[in-house]
């Protein structure tokens, strides 16, 4: 038992950490945003400078071998810079994939998931979608970075389908989205044919567990940004003669915020560990660090927009890129409403 | 204490849904139940028009000055049939709900003539220059500066988050008239017309995506002497004046605005399956409990005779509604879901809803923040102590 | 339309003030706390020297042909010094006979209780009761002020029965209750001889309304006060060499207090006016009263302690009176929840 | 970064609960399940007795000191154990917690050997004594006076809010030994025995019926000139040093009856069918992550070895506990409904939920108010100014 970073990992957190605060910056996801939503130079120099789009993948498959605490580490330093980046689905796929695909699938998508040459997105079927004989129709209504994917994953019921980007008969619309940070885009299916995952049960268990992990991490990441970058403004913005951090009331806002963020960082990394280490408790941890840090990120957010007063509230300030990747992260992979209820059912030992 | 209305109150009422739902259902369909204050602006400066054409501009005011003298029910009751109709809200807000009144209050019985007309007619539209850049919450700090050359005032500085500068008529711009004075005195409050090379008008665009507000810049813009309300150095007081006229019948109308947002969450809610569930349902019944409250408070704020006590009611109004619509916000995105993240409008515009996520962030902010309005319910309601201002030790 | 008071209801509001902060002490309400819980001399000046246990009765019963803005007026005040008055019961009852009793048992009991002789209360059978061949048999768990009765309407499914004190069968046992100000006691009953009023649904309907009534207006009344006496002990206690009142966190809190307390205010009198005005409102403007005053003099009892710091915790200090009879409220006749799903059902025009 | 325990840890872990589940099955049977702190207090005392003459009182202590120098993996372990097994908790557990960790750090080799033996075998039950009347949050502007009298210290003045002082032998004082001094200087901290003359002991009622606090009345009270840790005009760095040990692993077996506490509650919404209400449902998912979040903050706070930078779970842990105990509070009322309202004991004494509603409102305030700690939060953690002092302008 001991609940702090290896040596590894404080390297890894901070060599990511200085990785997006140095090429994330805002003029470059701003021209993601008016783009397709992706920083593709960005993507590049992950993949390759920094090696890391495989870290929770095995050394076998061209990964760094590490596990989901390592994951977790890369998309805090991510969230905390809103980088434009489809680490999300590339990751829920890797973990998918590894933990269902056959040894076929494995040897020839990990290693090219791995290398970043291959981006990748997971996508659930609306009802309504169905897999018959080999052909996938139907339609899929929010895939986050879904227009700039090669391949998705396809949740259809308690199946997992591989389909690739060119597949005849699947057509894909980017949808102007609120997070223009990580755009969502609607899949349609039209008699598609799609691989299933040998271990579809194993391959979506992982998926989920892998997004969750990521969407706290990124959360929490965004959330810490957020505190850090609303104390500079406090100590720097001048009103009634005072700095404003100096108000009490200011104070005690950002100081709620910490109190937040501070369980926060004790939930990513314990939902990441149970992970890791296989332990029953993931049942608890992945719901509760789901739904805790979209709230917090959520509550810092709107915090950081407000406590910057009117500018806080401009398209030129950064604050919405925070404020509207927290919205989407609240609605991404369940609620925190759902997560909620999730634990409940498990303390209640009911399945109501 | 009565909350009904007479029969001839309801007479009214008939008369004003008729005369509103009439417009919206010909001349004017094609604005009906727009919900931002910029959409088809010019397309509103005709309603503004078409509403002081057949009286019902400001029916508050005198019958002198464009008005018909209308009771407090009457424009209650005008307000929400107004509301009802889906008439948007009014491009002119200022010129009749701030302008208007301070000119009332204040102004002389020349400006009157010269103002009042044209505002109730739709002529004129106004705007505010309060805020500058760097002062934020602090209204006293005004940097921009007026000085008397001849005949006229010459103004130069720069004003912020000015709503609407970019389809008004007119600005009423706070300065500081008095060289080296600080704070709340020395400053005065001028009215100038916009179309004029001093006067510069940048929008700015907020996180919706829209762009309401605007910087105003001044490079030696220029009024008639006689352009003042109040004296030379009533600045700050006409101000206040000004601010507290913010919380007349106009909220009425207000409300009634947030009834059509609320209304359009029910609906969704019953129409996507939401209803159906208790968190939710716990949220809805406290979105109309709260605004139910916020029109009794109104009514208390506005039944209210004794003007002389610090009025409860009117003190907290602000941070209420302001709070209750940023909740209201966050509702109608978890009421939509993620279809209420995306948009089929390739320009970052919103529906109603996802319009009144974003925007109702503005609204714990501008007019006063949510901190600003708690020192002040603080101080003037409970008589606490006040804030130290840093640089007046 | 005029949402103020008269002339007449302020001075009522005057008077019932003045009464209550001079009758109504601590010193007064603890010896009552100790005993029955009921300050019985205060409940003998109220209804004689004030003369006003029968507000909201008809003057042909000897009430003051009043209503329920004004009871809602003596609620408010009493509720303001958390004085030990069966008020609640009383005023239930009263309008459940005024609205469902025969003839004679109107012409019977009404004078009675308009001139505080009968001290009423009102109780909810719990279920297993039954009302059978002119007996009731069961039991009502949390009558309030139960034990210092004399007469009660007893609701048993869709039947008000009149059962008194000393009907053979009954049995009333005091219970230890959190808030001594207005102790509950069980009743049980063995096949006691009850009288069914004419109209039971007009009864128990008129016995709702008053209580909802009473109940949030005593919670705007308690909040009231709880913010006062807090703001009087922010100006005079000194910590770090200031006035706590001077520290802006302190004031935000008591700010948000009155932001609330003003808007309870708006609720009670909404209420009232409904049902004084019979207007259709009644049902959203009562539910709507109650669970938003019972969750404000809540909130403003809790920082009533907290803002008060180590005294507040004591039993000296009259703070926890405050508390308990916040807490009391919040369960009285239904809780916030209940109440809100009634009005969402209402406004969804569902009956979910 | 690792949160599974090793195989010797697991028989470690069983060792505790063996040892434990029988002392609550057999001697100490009477005792299991108290959850106030002064309940049968005489009976807890033996108990303290028999952890330490088992070597199970203060495990992580040097063993030379009556410790058993157990790692931070076996001291997680105990105190899970320990509260898992219904053992009550510890009267002692200022001695334990704060004197005896304070002493170790502070103390000279003397007075280690003196105290620190009978703390861990459960002899010397200490209390202290810092708030006074007036003070409150304000811990610097102790009144209390200390001036040596040849060999002996003579204290003056009142404490307030000394916990369980009514059972306890010993009691830490903070006292201002330089005349005129003002604020944290001329302090000096001084243990006395509280079985004097000069000490005389007032319970304070509190609003859940009990008296676990007290005033402390010193006149001429007396001890030894080498009473005091650390020297003369070192109380407030002994006082602020002994404050941090509060977070220590003892946290792990308050979150430990605290998880006994949120069980009830699940067991009662069980039991009356309140569990299957959806909003009862969230409140009781959000007990259960605030819990678990503590657990791992805790783990992260104790799994910090570099102390040298502010530790945000550590600074934050206080105001997550009491708040998280607050709303549990509310919580168990609103499970119980009226039937939490009233007790059958006739002497206003409460059942474990009833009086954690009550008894958490104290949390929020003792050891630093949650005002308070949001000050620490802000200037420690997030270096923001300090509140400027209202006397030191």
């Amino acid at each position: 038992m001991d609940f702090a970073f290896t040596e590894e990992q404080a390297m890894i957190a901070e060599t990511a950490r200085a990785f997006f605060a140095e090429q994330a910056t805002s003029e470059r996801t701003r021209a993601a945003m008016a783009a397709d939503g992706c920083d593709h130079d960005l993507w590049r120099a992950f993949t390759t400078e920094l090696g890391l789009a495989g870290v929770a993948l095995p050394e076998d498959f061209g990964g760094a071998g590490l596990g989901m605490v390592e994951q977790a580490i890369i998309a805090e330093a991510a969230g905390a810079e809103i980088a434009a980046l489809p680490l999300l689905g590339h990751a829920m796929v890797s973990r998918a994939i590894l933990a269902g695909g056959s040894p076929e699938q494995k040897a020839d998508i990990l290693p090219r998931l791995a290398a970043g040459e291959l981006v990748a997105s997971f996508a659930e079927a609306a009802p309504g979608s169905a897999w018959i004989d080999g052909a996938l129709t139907g339609a899929a209504l929010h895939v986050p970075h879904g227009a700039c994917a090669d391949l998705f994953v396809v949740a259809v019921g308690e199946t997992a389908l591989l389909v690739e980007r060119d597949a005849p008969g699947l057509a894909v619309t980017p949808l102007t989205s609120m997070d223009q940070t990580r755009p969502y885009a609607r899949l349609d299916f039209g008699a598609v044919a799609a691989a299933p995952l040998a271990d579809a049960a194993a391959a979506l268990a992982a998926a989920r567990e892998a997004g969750l992990v990521c969407l706290a991490a990124e959360a929490l990441g965004g959330a810490e940004a957020a505190l850090k970058r609303t104390v500079a403004y406090a100590m720097e913005r001048v009103q009634f003669g005072r700095p404003i951090g100096s108000f009490q009331a200011y104070k005690h806002r950002l100081a709620d915020m910490m109190i937040e963020i501070e369980q926060a960082k004790s939930a990513v990394y314990w939902a990441a560990c149970t992970v890791d280490e296989g332990s029953d408790e993931a049942a608890l941890a992945l719901p509760a660090a789901k739904a805790f840090c979209a709230d917090t990120f959520f509550m810092c957010a709107g915090n950081m927009i407000q406590l910057h007063g009117g500018i806080g509230f401009t398209w030129e300030h950064d604050a919405h890129l925070f404020f509207k990747r927290a919205r989407s992260i609240q609605t991404l992979l369940g609620t925190g409403d759902m997560h909620r209820e999730a634990i409940a059912a498990k303390i209640l030992g009911d399945a109501a | 204490m009565k909350l009904g209305f007479t029969a001839a109150e309801e007479a009214f009422r008939a008369e004003c849904a008729d005369w509103l739902n009439g417009q919206m259902a010909g001349e004017f369909a094609d604005i009906k139940g727009i919900a931002t204050l910029t959409e088809k602006a010019e397309r509103r400066k005709e309603w503004e028009q078409q509403l002081g054409a057949h009286g019902w501009s400001c029916i508050g005011w005198p019958k002198a000055w464009g008005g018909r003298g209308a009771s407090l029910a009457e424009q209650v009751i005008f307000a929400e049939e107004y509301a009802r109709a889906g008439v948007p809200g009014r491009v002119n807000h200022i010129g009749i709900e701030l302008a208007g009144p301070t000119i009332l209050a204040f102004g002389t019985e020349e400006q009157k003539a010269r103002f009042l007309p044209d505002i109730a007619a739709g002529k004129t539209i106004f705007c505010q220059g309060f805020s500058e850049p760097g002062a934020g919450s602090d209204l006293a700090s005004v940097r921009t500066k007026g000085r008397l050359d001849g005949d006229e005032w010459v103004v130069d500085g720069q004003k912020i988050w000015t709503s609407l500068a970019h389809i008004s008529d007119w600005i009423f711009v706070v300065t500081r008239t008095e060289e080296g004075s600080k704070g709340p005195k020395g400053l005065t409050f001028l009215m100038m017309e916009i179309d004029q090379p001093g006067i510069e008008i940048r929008p700015i665009r907020q996180i919706n995506g829209d762009a309401e507000f605007n910087e105003t810049f001044f490079t030696e813009a220029r009024c008639p002497a006689d352009s003042l309300i109040g004296a030379v150095g009533d600045g700050w007081k006409i101000a206040m004046g000004l601010l507290s006229f913010e919380r007349g019948v106009s909220t009425l109308g207000q409300q009634m605005a947030f009834r059509n947002e609320l209304d359009a969450i029910i609906a969704a809610a019953k129409a996507n399956g939401r209803a159906a569930d208790p968190l939710i349902r716990q949220r809805l019944a406290k979105a109309e409990i709260g605004l139910r409250l916020m029109r009794y408070g109104a009514l208390r704020m506005l039944s209210n005779s004794d003007h002389s006590k610090v009025d409860g009611a009117a003190l907290t109004y602000k941070i209420q509604w302001a709070s209750w619509r940023r909740t209201l916000g966050e509702l109608a995105m978890d009421v939509l879901g993620q279809a209420g993240e995306v948009t089929d409008n390739a320009h970052y515009e919103w529906d109603m809803l996802p319009n009144l996520f974003l925007y109702s962030r503005a609204d714990t902010i501008y007019g006063g923040t949510n901190q600003i309005q708690r020192n002040l319910i603080a101080e003037r309601g409970l008589g606490l102590p006040r804030e130290m201002r840093g640089d007046s030790k």
